[in-house]
């Protein structure tokens, strides 16, 4: 039986795609589709109970952000999961710096949980959504 | 006829690629095609030309839409808001050349604001941690011609500097590495088994936020001490094996990245590596380097350097003192904490690369930034300022991730009536010049 | 421009001979003439010194280790840090102050130039941005050649023209001065992490001895007809019982005659020789061997040298000698900064206490004294502190005050905490003599200027020459005798000059000037060997292209070149 | 000894720079004169009249003078910093720099601390009554002299990057720790009676730290040579003696290394 909710350590790096995305425009199809996605282990996404390309809520102190689980030729080790670094994984990015400047872009715990019907936002969406500048 | 310009300077990431080849159309307006660059700044310079760009400054209304507004009226309302507010933030620069920090540092000045870099997010533990202990370092074309040994921890320039390694670190044949990769061994150390650490002869699989940990053990091996048996989940036999082989190195070199200078610990990480390389030179010769990666971010360091000593995070917001305290006035800390009242982005994305928490804090004060393209940070703005894109569409000085200077070139004209970063801020500078006589805003 | 005289001050100008004269000087449209209209503003300088703007032959004032310095040392400046009313910038850092400061400073202090010692090639577009910021004062900067590996090539097989060829094109792409060599062979040898520590040792693969290549710059040099000469920091700095070396390297000099149009008479320019002039053979029997030094160089009229003196104080030591700044982080433990630069050099920067209650430091302070005391021709000897790595340029006034007063410079020796192992280990205790007003004017504005070649229109105020004047509140008449007296005279002038155009009036910035960039245009014959050569190793070897390595026009916006035809050499 | 009392009597907009609250800047003033030092919030110079009540006159110098501050002061920099003698209680909690680079005197805080307070202590007694934020007692950026001198007492929990580069003194932190305790220290004394996370004397060059409660992962750098009976701020107990950072350099004397210690409570 598959756990509704499992619980990883995130951490958010660059990406390939992610810059090439950033270039060709931050409202570019390429950058949501370079950005949107979770790298996870297949033995995580066991857990979970889902297959690749599923949507997942991610959810970490700070805020949830939906985005698409997927494998990465990037090996992680199980336990461990990657959103390239943009307004999506800054949704869930804390920003405690301890006094370093540095917020916590890498290690920290996030819920993960099955979210397929959920619409991923856009970039600038996702941005003031949580800004509170979409009127409703 | 098109015609081609040689000797281009990518204006991408760090590593300030300077052998681009760029064709332009004849009436220098429009870029037909690049050669040599990575996918990342063949993006770059193909954005150029995209359909669509905004040519004029945009100011958000009551219902959330933008209107376009006069460079003028742009001006004028960026220029009082930094007379009136008694603290501003002054982020980005990171992708603007240094002629045009300079005058953005004499703005800060008159108006009291903090400047702050995407060092901050990005590099800023690396500078710590030289500020703390110095740094043995080198610059690229040392690794080309000397380096046998190359580690790469916690970085991926597979991914984020896609040239280095045939450039500079891994496959280039130098003066005395005629062999080149065959001549070189690579370590890679990472939490995951990335593109670059393929490329490695040898990949170290360190737990996530263990890098200070090992590197510690790696210190503690090379003064022939004790270690328990794994740190970080690598063995210590592995441990001995590695410092041993680093210890024959003629020229070795440790570049490292995010992984370092974001997991926890953040620039102890990277202090520990300073440590480990400066050990090394006991027994050979050693050096260590940043990979930094948002273009001329070294550049806003080095200006800051000179007109202020301190390499970002510089608080001249009381107008008659510099200071500098990372973890006060760096950036995401003055957001956290609403230490500022209005916010100046220029050259980078805040919106897409700080933590959701602070971009809520800026979008309740009054901001202007000032970027080519329309990105996540102009849409919670105030005023979009659009500029030329420096490194495509105007020239100025960009600094190389080991500090080099180069002087980038212009490839086409910007579209018409765009300002470049310089003559923006020098407008600016001067309304607030009128404004302070006049006795504010 | 505006016309003033300059009236009733003691003139001390060695160009002239005139030794603290009453004399009016006549400034106008940016030089000094014989008189001046009616209408011309009255300078009162009646109970004032006057004298040439200073010029400061070594000091590392701008470029990638200087700002690293500043940058990487934030308790530097953490207090100290401020803006003065009026229309200065914030100024910032005790050791290495920000451009700003610098050039406010050097201003106060009545210096009207000052040349960078070291220049790597490869940051030359650094360097010319920091001085396009630095105010009022003029600027050069001396690319270094002595560990390049085009100069060790040609001068393996002894090529002084190609060298030559090679040095003028250097001068061309970096906007440089002239030639300067730091630690011969032993920066590259640093590389690999090793050292030169005599000049006989060889340089690892390149096959040549830091002898060859001190020798064969100062040929390169002369050939070219520089202005300045070969400007050399020598192998084995700041160790013990390297006096030998340093004569020996010295000794490199006999016999070439200096070949130029600039009225400069010296082949060698060996700077902060205090460095160089120790005897003992380690820290616990180190001693004073300023003696045997300046007697060399007392005899040898070829040569002229810098002081170096150490100002007792917090400050960052910084040098193209690598492998010494290694050296000295294992003494100190402080934290250590090294780049090494491709082709070319290498730098290394470490803060430093020279504090005084500590023998070594404190002898080290005598000695640099005495090497001022024992010159015999102030035009030839020139006072520094090699800023900032004996001691901030800011303490000039302080080691003016130890050099003119035996009284202050006694009482400083005597109350050391180890006056006694400092009193036996130096000579400093026997020595009587007092640098007088027209000394110390050789010393800092006619000698240097001189040894720079840049006599003709600096150093002096004879009609003709730049109006560039420094007047002090001393009267000469009644020179002040306690040491915080001498400084406060000496720390900021009653009015500046510069280019005609008064900067400082009261110690207080009032004008930011007409800042130019001095380098150095050498033309030579066509030399295909040295193009192909440089194309090669752009090709092959450095990590830019040849197209982006030369300074671009608008860095020097003020540009003030000086022509050399080396064609017809 | 004369008492100058301050009461907030309107919270800054921003936060404010008090660097004129302290006995040295008090001293010889009447509340009149007190009342108009300066004290900025962002570029704006107002004085501490605008923000407090002030009653009371100082003694002739700092240590004559004692200081009582009321009111919040949660967003108040410097309070207390550079104080060179006397008395000062601040019965709120307050921001950063509280009691750095303090030289002497006495200085009680009722109430939390943000980061970087007591930086580079050099003497006096700095008594924090609630939590302590980040850089405790640490040195400033790039500086390799930390706390040198004094008694830093925290009674409840601190930060991470306590007392880095400590060179003397003796902090005494009651609760607990976060990451990176006595990081680069060389000299002094850390007494650690709660947890601390992780890295604990990383790249420690000299000097002590005892640890009453656990410490979620050890340095590799450390090894335990033996145990001491000893008695630790009031407290007698048996603590392993660990020897290191032994990744780290570390200074002869008389032809002996000697190592710092890291001793752990059984």
């Amino acid at each position: 039986m598959a756990e509704k909710k499992i619980t990883l350590n995130m951490i958010t790096c660059r990406t390939i795609q992610q810059g090439v995305g950033m270039e060709a425009g931050k409202t570019s199809q390429k950058y949501f589709d370079a950005c949107t996605v979770m790298h996870m282990h297949p033995e995580d996404m066991k857990k979970l109970g889902i297959w690749k390309n599923t949507n997942v809520k991610v959810t970490s102190s700070v805020g949830s952000v939906i985005v698409k689980a997927v494998e990465t030729r990037e090996d992680l080790v199980p336990g461990l999961a990657h959103i390239p670094m943009g307004p999506w994984a800054n949704r869930i990015v804390p920003a405690y710096t301890f006094s370093t400047g540095e917020p916590c872009f890498k290690g920290f715990p996030v819920d993960v949980e099955i979210a397929a019907n959920a619409r991923i936002m856009g970039a600038v969406e996702v941005l003031q959504d949580a800004c509170g500048l979409i009127r409703k | 006829m098109p015609k081609e310009v040689t000797d281009v300077i990518c204006p991408f990431c760090g590593t300030l690629c300077d052998d681009l080849i760029v064709s332009v159309s004849d009436d220098n307006k429009t870029i037909l095609g690049v050669k040599n660059a990575c996918a990342i700044g063949a993006e770059k310079f193909n954005h150029q030309r995209q359909p669509g760009r905004v040519k004029r400054p945009r100011m958000r209304q009551a219902d959330g839409s933008y209107k376009e507004i006069t460079y003028d009226e742009a001006i004028d309302w960026t220029a009082k808001m930094l007379v009136k507010s008694r603290k501003t933030l002054m982020y980005g620069w990171a992708s603007t050349s240094c002629q045009a920090m300079s005058i953005g540092h004499e703005i800060a000045e008159k108006c009291g604001a903090i400047v702050d870099n995407c060092a901050t997010v990005c590099h800023g533990s690396s500078l710590i941690a030289i500020e703390d202990v110095g740094v043995p370092s080198c610059t690229l074309g040392e690794v080309k011609n000397r380096a046998d040994r190359v580690v790469f921890w916690g970085c991926n320039p597979a991914h984020a500097h896609p040239r280095h390694m045939s450039r500079y670190s891994i496959f280039p044949r130098g003066f005395f590495t005629v062999k080149g990769h065959k001549g070189r061994k690579i370590y890679c150390v990472d939490c995951r088994y990335t593109d670059t650490a393929k490329c490695a002869d040898e990949f170290i699989q360190v737990q996530q936020g263990f890098d200070y940990e090992l590197l510690n053990a790696f210190r503690t091996a090379a003064r022939g001490e004790a270690l328990p048996d794994t740190v970080g989940g690598v063995p210590k036999e592995k441990i001995y094996e590695i410092v041993e082989d680093l210890k024959q190195a003629r020229f070795g070199i440790i570049f490292f990245g995010m992984g370092l200078t974001h997991t926890m610990g953040r620039n102890h990480n990277i202090d520990i590596a300073i440590n480990l390389t400066r050990d090394m030179n006991d027994f050979t010769k050693f050096a260590i380097m940043a990979m930094r990666g948002h273009w001329n971010v070294t550049g806003s360091g080095q200006v800051l350097g000179w007109q202020y000593g301190f390499p970002y995070a510089v608080d001249v917001s009381r107008r008659d003192q510099a200071r500098h305290q990372t973890g006060e006035t760096t950036s995401v800390d003055l957001l956290n904490r609403n230490e500022v009242e209005a916010c100046f982005y220029i050259a980078t994305d805040p919106g897409a690369h700080f933590p959701v928490d602070a971009m809520i804090s800026s979008s309740r004060k009054p901001t202007v930034t000032i970027d080519p393209h329309i990105n996540c940070t102009t849409e919670i703005s105030d005023i979009h300022i659009p500029v030329a894109l420096v490194g495509v569409e105007v020239g100025g000085c960009a600094y190389r991730m080991d500090n080099v200077p180069i002087e980038t070139r212009k490839v086409v004209d910007p579209p018409e009536g765009v300002l470049t970063d310089e003559e923006l801020l020098t407008r600016i500078n001067k309304r607030v010049d009128e404004l302070m006589a006049k006795g504010g805003a | 421009m505006s016309e003033y005289i300059i009236k009733n001050g003691h003139v001390f100008d060695p160009t002239q001979g005139i030794k603290g004269d009453k004399k009016d000087i006549a400034v106008k449209d940016g030089k000094i003439v014989d008189k001046v209209g009616s209408s011309a503003k009255v300078i009162d300088a009646a109970g004032k010194t006057v004298m040439a703007g200073a010029l400061e032959v070594h000091a590392h004032v701008a470029g990638p280790k200087v700002n690293a310095g500043r940058w990487y040392r934030p308790e530097d400046k953490h207090f100290d840090s401020h803006k003065k009313p009026g229309i200065t910038r914030i100024e910032g850092g005790k050791s290495i102050p920000t451009v700003f400061k610098t050039g406010y400073e050097y201003a106060r202090l009545g210096f009207t130039f000052a040349m960078e010692a070291a220049m790597p090639p490869l940051y030359a577009r650094h360097v010319h941005e920091e001085i396009h910021d630095t105010p009022i004062i003029d600027e050069a900067a001396l690319p270094v050649f002595g560990n390049n590996w085009f100069i060790l090539e040609y001068l393996k097989n002894h090529e002084v023209e190609n060298t030559a060829a090679y040095i003028a094109w250097i001068l061309r792409q970096t906007k440089g001065y002239g030639v300067k060599c730091v630690n011969p062979g032993g920066t590259e040898a640093w590389a690999w992490g090793l050292n030169c520590l005599t000049i006989h040792d060889p340089v690892p693969y390149f096959e040549i001895t830091p002898a060859e290549i001190i020798k064969g710059l100062i040929e390169a040099n002369e050939y070219l007809g520089l202005p300045h000469s070969m400007h050399l920091h020598q192998n084995d700095l700041g160790n013990p019982g390297n006096y030998k070396t340093t004569i020996d390297s010295l000794k490199l000099a006999e016999g070439i005659k200096a070949t130029n149009n600039f009225g400069r008479e010296q082949v060698l320019h060996s700077t902060h020789l205090q460095f160089h002039a120790y005897k003992g053979t380690n820290w616990g029997d180190f001693e004073s061997g300023a003696k045997e030094v300046m007697d060399y160089v007392n005899k040898q009229k070829n040569l002229t040298i810098d002081t170096g003196n150490v100002t007792l104080d917090e400050t960052t030591t910084m040098t193209a000698d690598g492998p010494f700044e290694h050296h000295l982080h294992g003494l100190n433990h402080l934290k250590w900064f090294n780049v090494d630069v491709e082709l070319e050099t290498a730098a290394g920067i470490v803060p430093f206490i020279y504090d005084p209650n500590n023998a070594v430091f404190a002898s080290q302070w005598a000695v640099g004294l005495e090497i001022a005391l024992y010159a015999k021709d102030p035009m030839r000897c020139f006072i520094t502190t090699d800023h900032p790595n004996a001691g901030p340029f800011t303490r000039y006034p302080r080691v003016y005050s130890w050099l003119m007063s035996k009284k202050v410079r006694d009482e400083r020796l005597n109350s050391f905490k180890k006056a006694d192992k400092v009193i036996s280990a130096t000579n400093l205790a026997n020595m009587d003599r007092e640098i007088s007003l027209y000394e110390l004017a050789a010393m800092t504005r006619a000698g240097p200027a001189k040894c720079l070649g840049l006599s003709k229109d600096y150093g002096g105020l004879k009609p003709g020459m730049n109006a560039d004047i420094a007047i002090y509140n001393i009267n000469p008449d009644k020179f002040p005798s306690s040491g915080p007296e001498i400084e406060k005279a000496f720390a900021n002038v009653a009015y500046l000059f510069k280019s005609g155009k008064i900067c400082v009036e009261g110690g207080k910035v009032v004008d930011m000037g007409h800042k130019e960039t001095f380098w150095v245009d050498a033309k030579v014959k066509e030399n295909k060997q040295v193009m192909h050569d440089v194309r090669e190793k752009f090709l092959r070897y450095y990590s830019v292209n040849e197209a982006n390595y030369p300074v671009p026009e608008s860095y020097a916006p003020h540009q003030h070149i000086i022509s050399v035809d080396a064609t017809k050499a | 000894m004369n008492t100058v009392t301050l009461t907030v009597k309107k919270q800054p907009e921003l936060y404010l720079e008090c660097e004129n609250v302290n006995t040295d800047a008090f001293a010889g003033k009447k509340a009149a004169d007190i009342a108009k030092l300066g004290a900025y919030q962002g570029k704006e110079i107002l004085t501490l009249g605008d923000f407090f009540t002030i009653t009371g006159e100082a003694g002739a110098t700092a240590a004559d003078t004692k200081i009582i501050v009321n009111g919040d002061c949660t967003k108040m920099k410097y309070l207390g910093a550079k104080m060179t003698g006397g008395e000062m209680i601040v019965n709120y909690a307050c921001d950063m720099y509280t009691g750095s680079w303090m030289k002497g005197g006495k200085l009680t805080v009722n109430g939390d601390v943000h980061s970087f307070c007591g930086l580079a202590l050099a003497g006096g007694e700095f008594t924090i009554n609630g939590n302590a934020g980040n850089y405790l007692g640490a040195a400033y950026r790039g500086d390799w002299r930390g706390m040198s001198g004094g008694v830093l007492r925290v009674k409840g929990n601190a930060g991470s990057d306590v007392a880095s580069f400590m060179i003397g003194g003796e902090m005494i932190i009651e609760g607990d720790v976060d990451i990176h305790l006595g990081t680069h220290m060389e000299g002094g004394k850390i007494i650690l009676k709660g947890n601390a996370n992780r890295r604990v004397g990383g790249q420690l060059v000299k000097g002590e730290i005892y640890v009453f409660g656990k410490i979620n992962v050890m340095m590799p750098g450390y090894k335990p040579v033996g145990e001491k009976e000893m008695e630790v701020d009031g407290t007698k107990a048996t603590f392993v003696d660990y020897l290191g950072d032994l990744g780290e350099r570390h200074p002869k004397r008389k032809g002996e290394t000697v190592y710092g210690h890291l001793y752990m409570k059984k």
